[in-house]
């Protein structure tokens, strides 16, 4: 579904122009997030066939046929450990603003520059 | 034999349960900790055992019952097992490093460590992409919290910057990932091929590897690392530094196969352009952290270049793996190495670690692993760029053998600075805290390996000759016996050098010999004096000694390599000899860095030279071979820069005045013949083949420059060794003249000059050092009428400037005089003009050398001054019996030359009994000897028949007035001495040479500072480097 | 071609919702946004025959990481207010 | 300002440098050999109805370990930066509470049933152990002032997690390969009690996810 493609890019592109144009700490994380569901968009339109059920062989399946039947498993199975890294991933940069929020009072990234050259 | 998974499976186990251990306490928690990293090492090794040395062929490891495609597979062959046996090892030691720190703070920082290993030995071993992605998510998680191990602002914005960088680069692996997996229908290395990927494919190709390719932290998109490297805790940077690169460079090795040759070549230019302008922006760099990370950032684009250009050229395996795997193992040991350094010493600006020189077995470790990031010999990283090199110049590809070149040049200049800082700088009351055992441990087993891993190189891979050891025996012998007292350490040395000689050097009537006599019997009659010393700090005999076996090793080098590695020998000694000086600091490091430069132009020509049969020194054998022009005119600037050829002579007045003063004398006879050696090395296969194109008029004009300028700068100098310093620029010209002349004439003159120069040169030195010694001072017109008090030194310094000068009846007229009949026969009028200006400019200094500290008036302060010390004076006069030898009979020294240069050009002098007679005349220096006896005879009997006799003087002759000046020393004829002279003729001191350089110096300064403005400390403008980075990428490889 | 129609309506209201998710000034508002778009992933995931991705990601990406951000927005604010 | 230009160009650089994928993407019309190959693996092999479930649970064990690990190291690191610190604060309502103990109950056992049937039906460990969690979150909000028992979170967690890897060690030593689900007989297509080890290791993995974000939860609720 091409349709689909197109928004997981589209998602990928608005999270990332989001991370470069915000300044706020939390907004930067969404933009990350944002960029994460894009990509997950993008893999699991990636394995879809057409006209196809998905890749849960009970009754509906004919076992035999199976493989002319379903959708690719595997992007279904990558995009599932992505999710759950993504949300590792999320977690701890949200920790980080926490933390960081604490030392300086503030959300904005302009404010985190004291290391440079 | 326990297979590789269980490293994972255990580290995962052990990882979950540390928590529930930890409830039983610290201590067991941190022994299941310890024990699981070991565990991981000695798993390992046995591995690399068996494919190294055993022959094993690759393992590879299925999981789930399945084979590969189907599921993840692991394989551990001799590469993987290479790169993890460092990699756990240095986890190991990064955990005892970090011990302390383990004990105080939270169970979860052990996990997370723990899990970082696990990561990484998991991320080198799979070999399915998305699992590779899964494992550098792993590694990055963990590496991310543990950057705030020590948890401050800093370490925490750097951390959050890392987390976003991170995260754009692995989100474009992933897309890179699908992207490949929907091309090829798999995810599993084996069953992936380029061919798989056309056209816009190659789009999933390219993700994938600049997804990795901004892991490893390419200029400029590399900020928010060197944030990392910059604030966070020492051990875990090490860890970062060392361990994470260098799984991430091998998951890009894994990936190569699939990149087609056009992102092989983009690539290797973007190593490149990582490697020289974080050096470059590294010499501004100040905090020591930061300073190494922009040194480990070069380091790993150099390796990432190297591993996509061998790649691409399909070099072969033995070379690449020499080449790559010597580089990556000199930064992982040398950078894990200095950063736990730096985390012991705890300053953040490398101009306070003078506070290290409280701790002098961490200091030479320091000035070690300094040694080894240099790439310098015999660390591993300078055979992969030897090797580097030739392979660059083989594919002619020299942009980025120039671009590496002068990387390393940068980095070697901001590694010296740093460790001139250290040696050098003032050092304040404060004391270092006290070292843990847990934290020097580590350091002492990594450089215990780097030492290793060098000498297995030099003897298996290069199985080089016993004596190219020596220079490294000689400081560690040196080192181990540095308890002894000084006089006997110097005993020691003597009779290593006479050993050395008697053992190593030919006899036969060859330039060997002659040059083995300089470098070695003279080194040896030289080192006498140093037994004056009362006490020397430790290592100066091992530096001595490096520095004379280095020489001697020239000569006898049997391959290009030989003669390289023992060229970087003796510079090295020599930087440290020199370093070793009071003021020394600005000094060594100009030394350093010139010196490095001209031995880059030589490694540069060594790239272009032939092979050469390999049976006996090279000396003999070059002649066989045709050296192209290219490899000529590099080789020579490196061997003019150690002869202080005019341009690049500036770092002569420092290096010589600064050493100390009885050192000065090896650097100004004996050092300085090096690079005669190099150009005479040259001009034999230059004669014995056809030559393209007469370079060697060049450097005859050259030559001439040099013995002009040297000769004026002497001139007006008031610090006697800066004069003395320029007058060697000054003979040292001469001598490359008439080697450049390449006629027989002309090398007798030569290598009489050489010999002489050596001779003479060594005495003035010694007689200025014993002068120093008693006064104290360097200035001339502090001193005078010290002939009384002095005259031993005094005789020295006279018949010293006779030979110098060459005026009868000493043995330099004889040089002169065949210098001048050389130049005329071959021609060479306009040269020999400008010699015998230089000539009369020579008398100049050399008068006012004599007259300003031994005739005049005495200082009231030097009324009770001594003569030299004997140990002084001892060389003096074995000098002096030499000069006088070959002055009264110079067929001692002509004849054998007269030999020695029949092997390479048709005799052209006759020499019969005392009479040497050329084309335009003859020279008896026997008679020469007994007129000019005769000449001074009669006015010494006039005098003396005078002397006595009461003298009338006029009112207004202030000399006898007894009036005393207001400013005694403004007004002292030594000051300014030939200041007319200077409104006439100073305008060709000016020096512009020396403005030359400064505008190098400031313009590579204001560069950098112009490059580090990228680095503004925003992590948002890091991303938008790292996605323009992206797309720049991605537009010059055109996909 | 119902799915088709439902992709794209969903399509373009998480883009929409992207965009307004970036910039809204109120925080809050801006969390619950983009956990509105992972929301709306999951049913394209439906659509695309992932029901387990779809289920995840309903889970995961909308519930727990809204969650999680909430969190963190009230320790900042928190934060805020013991200042 | 001129970052913003920047910053537009980059993203049209960005867009053009994946513009080619998407206008040149073409979905495929079969599977390919490998996808083919764990349908009917599925089917044949493992006796699993759910693919993706015996994809995940076997076929790439290794990267499910690697993401369990990943939500491990994401509760730890987050453990290491937050400080605890307790503040008291109001209670709710005890109706509130009661009827949330309630619920609780259920939405764990909807979450039990999820990761023990993954092999059967969509969803699995990970999305089982979500639920789980959000049942915590759900007490979590109703009482302010509860405390978890850390020492049985912890024991679930890393007892789950070790339980797994166990599971992975077990094929090993029976040679037949790490994580290996054959280690216990395949049972009957279609069952609760088939696919051999799938169920198990997916309830541990439910275990330790649904264990792992309650400490996530309750660490970043922190007061």
């Amino acid at each position: 579904m091409i349709f689909a493609l197109i928004l997981g890019f589209a998602l990928l592109l608005i999270g990332i122009y989001g991370m470069l144009s915000q300044k706020n700490l939390i907004k930067i994380v969404i933009g990350f997030s944002i960029v994460d569901t894009g990509v997950h968009i993008i893999i699991v339109s990636i394995g879809y066939l057409r006209n196809r059920t998905a890749p849960i062989l009970n009754s509906v399946v004919d076992l035999g046929k199976a493989a002319q039947q379903v959708v690719d498993p595997i992007p279904s199975v990558l995009v599932l450990t992505a999710i759950v890294i993504g949300l590792a991933v999320t977690a701890l940069m949200l920790t980080f603003v926490v933390e960081l929020y604490k030392k300086r009072n503030s959300l904005s990234i302009d404010d985190y520059q004291e290391l440079k050259w | 034999m326990v297979n590789p998974i269980y490293i994972i499976i255990l580290s995962l186990l052990a990882g979950f349960l540390l928590s529930i251990f930890d409830k039983g306490g610290r201590k067991l928690s941190l022994t299941v900790f310890y024990s699981v990293l070991t565990f991981n090492v000695f798993v390992i090794a046995d591995w690399f055992y068996r494919f190294a040395i055993l022959g094993v062929s690759t393992l590879t490891i299925n999981t789930a019952g399945f084979s590969a495609p189907l599921s993840i597979n692991l394989q551990l062959g001799m590469l993987e097992s290479f790169v993890l046996l460092f990699a756990n090892l240095a986890g190991l030691l990064s955990a005892i490093y970090l011990i302390k720190k383990f004990k105080e703070s939270k169970i979860s920082s052990l996990i997370l460590y723990l899990i970082l290993i696990m990561g990484v030995n998991g991320l080198v071993m799979t070999r399915d992409l998305f699992n590779m992605f899964v494992f550098l998510e792993i590694l990055s998680i963990s590496t991310f919290a543990l950057t705030i191990l020590t948890k401050n602002k800093k370490s925490l914005s750097a951390g959050f910057k890392y987390m976003i960088a991170g995260g754009v680069a692995s989100t474009f692996f992933l897309l890179g990932v699908i992207f490949v997996y929907y091309f090829s229908g798999n995810l599993n290395l084996e069953f992936i091929s380029s061919n798989d990927f056309t056209n816009y494919g190659l789009i999933g190709v390219f993700l994938l590897a600049i997804g990795i390719f901004i892991e490893l932290k390419p200029f400029p998109a590399n900020g928010w690392a060197l944030d990392v490297y910059e604030s966070v805790n020492s051990g875990i940077v090490a860890i970062i530094a060392v361990v994470n690169s260098a799984a991430i460079i091998f998951v890009l090795y894994k990936i190569l196969p699939l990149l087609p040759t056009v992102y092989l070549s983009v690539f290797t230019g973007m190593g490149i352009v990582t490697y020289i302008f974080s050096n470059l922006v590294g010499i501004r760099q100040s905090n020591p952290k930061r300073l190494l990370g922009y040194s480990s950032v070069a380091q790993m684009g150099l390796l990432a270049a190297s591993l996509f250009y061998t790649t691409k050229l399909g070099v072969s395996q033995n070379i690449s793996f020499l080449i790559a795997g010597g580089i990556f193992i000199n930064h992982f040991i040398a950078k894990a190495l200095l950063f736990w350094i730096a985390g012991i010493v705890k300053k953040n600006n490398i101009k306070d670690w003078s506070v290290l020189r409280n701790n002098i077995p961490l200091l030479i470790l320091f000035g070690i692993s300094l040694l080894a990031l240099s790439g310098l010999p015999p660390f591993p990283g300078f055979w992969a760029k030897w090797e580097m090199v030739k392979v660059f110049v083989g594919s002619k590809y020299y942009i980025g053998l120039s671009a590496i070149l002068v990387g390393s040049l940068l980095e070697a200049f901001y590694l010296f600075r740093w460790f001139g800082y250290t040696t050098k700088n003032k050092l304040n009351k404060e004391t270092m805290e006290q070292v843990q055992f847990s934290q020097i441990f580590p350091i002492i087993v990594f450089v215990l390996i780097l030492f290793f891993t060098s000498f297995w190189i030099m003897t298996n891979v290069y199985s080089l000759n016993y004596f190219n050891y020596l220079p490294l025996v000689a400081i560690f012998g040196m080192f181990l016996i540095s308890f002894l007292r000084s006089k006997v350490k110097a005993i020691i040395s003597i009779a290593a050098v006479v050993l050395y000689g008697y053992f190593l050097f030919p006899l036969g009537m060859s330039i060997q010999l002659l040059f083995g006599i300089i470098f070695i019997i003279g080194s040896g009659i030289v080192i006498i004096s140093t037994i004056n010393r009362k006490n020397t700090g430790k290592g100066f005999y091992g530096f001595l000694l490096m520095m004379i076996f280095g020489m001697g090793n020239l000569i006898i080098a049997e391959s290009f390599l030989a003669f390289f590695i023992n060229w970087e020998f003796m510079t090295i000694a020599a930087y440290l000899l020199i370093l070793r000086g009071k003021r020394a600091k600005i000094p060594a490091i100009v030394f350093i860095t010139f010196s490095l430069a001209g031995a880059y132009f030589i490694l540069a020509g060594f790239g272009y030279m032939p092979n050469i049969a390999n049976n006996g020194a090279i000396i003999n054998t070059i002649g066989t071979i045709k050296i192209p022009l290219m490899a000529m005119i590099l080789m020579i600037i490196g061997f003019l820069v150690k002869s202080a050829s005019f341009g690049a002579h500036i770092w002569i007045p420092g290096a010589y005045a600064e050493a100390e003063d009885d050192v000065t004398p090896f650097f100004s006879s004996m050092f300085s013949k090096t690079g005669i050696f190099g150009i005479i090395l040259l001009a034999i296969s230059f004669i014995k083949q056809t030559p393209d194109f007469d370079l060697f008029y060049w450097l005859g004009w050259l030559g001439a420059i040099s013995a002009i300028v040297g000769a004026f700068l002497a001139t007006f100098q008031e610090d006697v060794k800066k004069l003395m310093a320029y007058s060697s620029m000054s003979q040292l010209g001469y001598i490359i003249v008439s080697i450049s002349l390449l006629s027989h004439l002309g090398w007798i003159s030569g290598l009489y000059l050489t010999l002489n120069h050596f001779m003479f040169k060594a005495m003035i030195f010694i007689a200025i050092a014993g002068v120093i010694y008693r006064t104290g001072t360097r200035q001339m017109y502090k001193m005078g009428g010290l002939i009384k008090k002095m005259p031993l030194s005094f005789i020295t310094v006279l018949i010293g400037i006779i030979a110098i000068s060459g005026v009868p009846p000493l043995s330099g007229f004889g040089s002169k005089w065949l210098l001048y009949n050389s130049l005329i026969e071959k021609g060479w009028f306009l040269q020999a003009g400008v010699f015998f200006f230089a000539s009369a400019v020579s008398f100049l200094y050399l008068y006012r050398m004599i007259h300003s500290i031994f005739l005049g008036q005495m200082k009231y302060e030097h009324q009770n001054i001594k003569e030299s010390p004997i140990w002084y004076l001892i060389p003096q006069v074995i000098f002096i019996i030499g000069i006088m030898a070959i002055s009264m009979y110079p067929n001692l020294i002509i004849q054998p030359l007269n030999t020695i240069v029949g092997n390479y050009f048709n005799s052209s002098i006759v020499i019969d009994g005392y009479n040497v007679t050329s084309s335009l005349g003859y020279w008896n220096g026997n008679m020469v000897m007994y007129v000019t006896m005769g000449v001074f005879a009669v006015p010494l009997i006039l005098l003396l028949l005078i002397n006595g006799r009461t003298q009338t003087v006029k009112q207004f002759n202030i000399v006898y007035a007894a009036e005393r000046p207001e400013s005694p020393q403004t007004t002292h004829f030594a000051h300014n001495m030939f200041s007319h002279y200077y409104k006439a003729l100073g305008g060709l001191t000016k020096p512009r040479i020396q403005s030359f350089w400064n505008y190098v110096s400031e313009g590579t300064n204001s560069l950098a500072g112009l490059f580090r403005q990228i680095y503004s400390g925003n992590g948002q403008t890091y991303i938008l480097h790292i996605i323009l980075y992206i797309v720049a990428i991605y537009f010059i490889m055109g996909v | 071609m119902i799915s088709v129609i439902i992709i794209i309506t969903l399509g373009i209201l998480m883009i929409i919702a992207g965009i307004v998710a970036l910039h809204l000034k109120n925080l809050l508002a801006a969390i619950i946004t983009a956990g509105v778009i992972s929301l709306l992933a999951s049913v394209i995931y439906l659509i695309l025959g992932s029901p387990d991705v779809a289920m995840t990601e309903a889970s995961i990406g909308s519930g727990l990481t809204t969650i999680i951000f909430l969190y963190a927005l009230n320790k900042v604010r928190k934060e805020k207010k013991d200042d | 300002m001129i970052k913003k230009i920047i910053v537009i160009l980059a993203m049209i650089g960005l867009i053009m440098m994946l513009f080619p994928l998407v206008t040149n993407f073409e979905f495929l019309e079969n599977l390919n050999d490998l996808s083919t190959n764990y349908v009917s693996g599925s089917v044949n092999e493992l006796n699993s109805q759910n693919v993706v479930t015996s994809v995940i649970v076997t076929y790439r064990g290794l990267d499910t370990l690697g993401e369990v690990t990943v939500l491990f190291l994401a509760t730890a690191a987050i453990g290491f930066l937050l400080k605890k610190k307790k503040t008291k604060k109001r209670g709710s309502s005890e109706l509130l509470q009661t009827a949330s103990s309630f619920l609780v109950a259920l939405i764990i056992l909807l979450g039990v049933y999820i990761f023990t049937h993954g092999h059967l039906t969509p969803g699995g460990g990970f999305q089982g152990g979500v639920i789980i969690a959000t049942a915590f979150l759900l007490l979590i909000l109703s009482d302010v002032n509860i405390k978890f028992n850390h020492t049985i979170l912890q024991v679930v967690e890393s007892f789950s997690g070790a339980f797994y890897v166990v599971i992975g060690l077990i094929g090993l030593v029976l040679t037949i390969g790490f994580l290996n689900a054959k280690i216990i007989p395949l049972g009957e297509y279609g069952n609760l009690f088939s696919a051999g080890a799938i169920p198990i290791i997916y309830s541990l993995i439910g275990l330790k996810v649904g264990s792992e974000l309650t400490n996530i939860l309750d660490t970043m609720r922190g007061e």
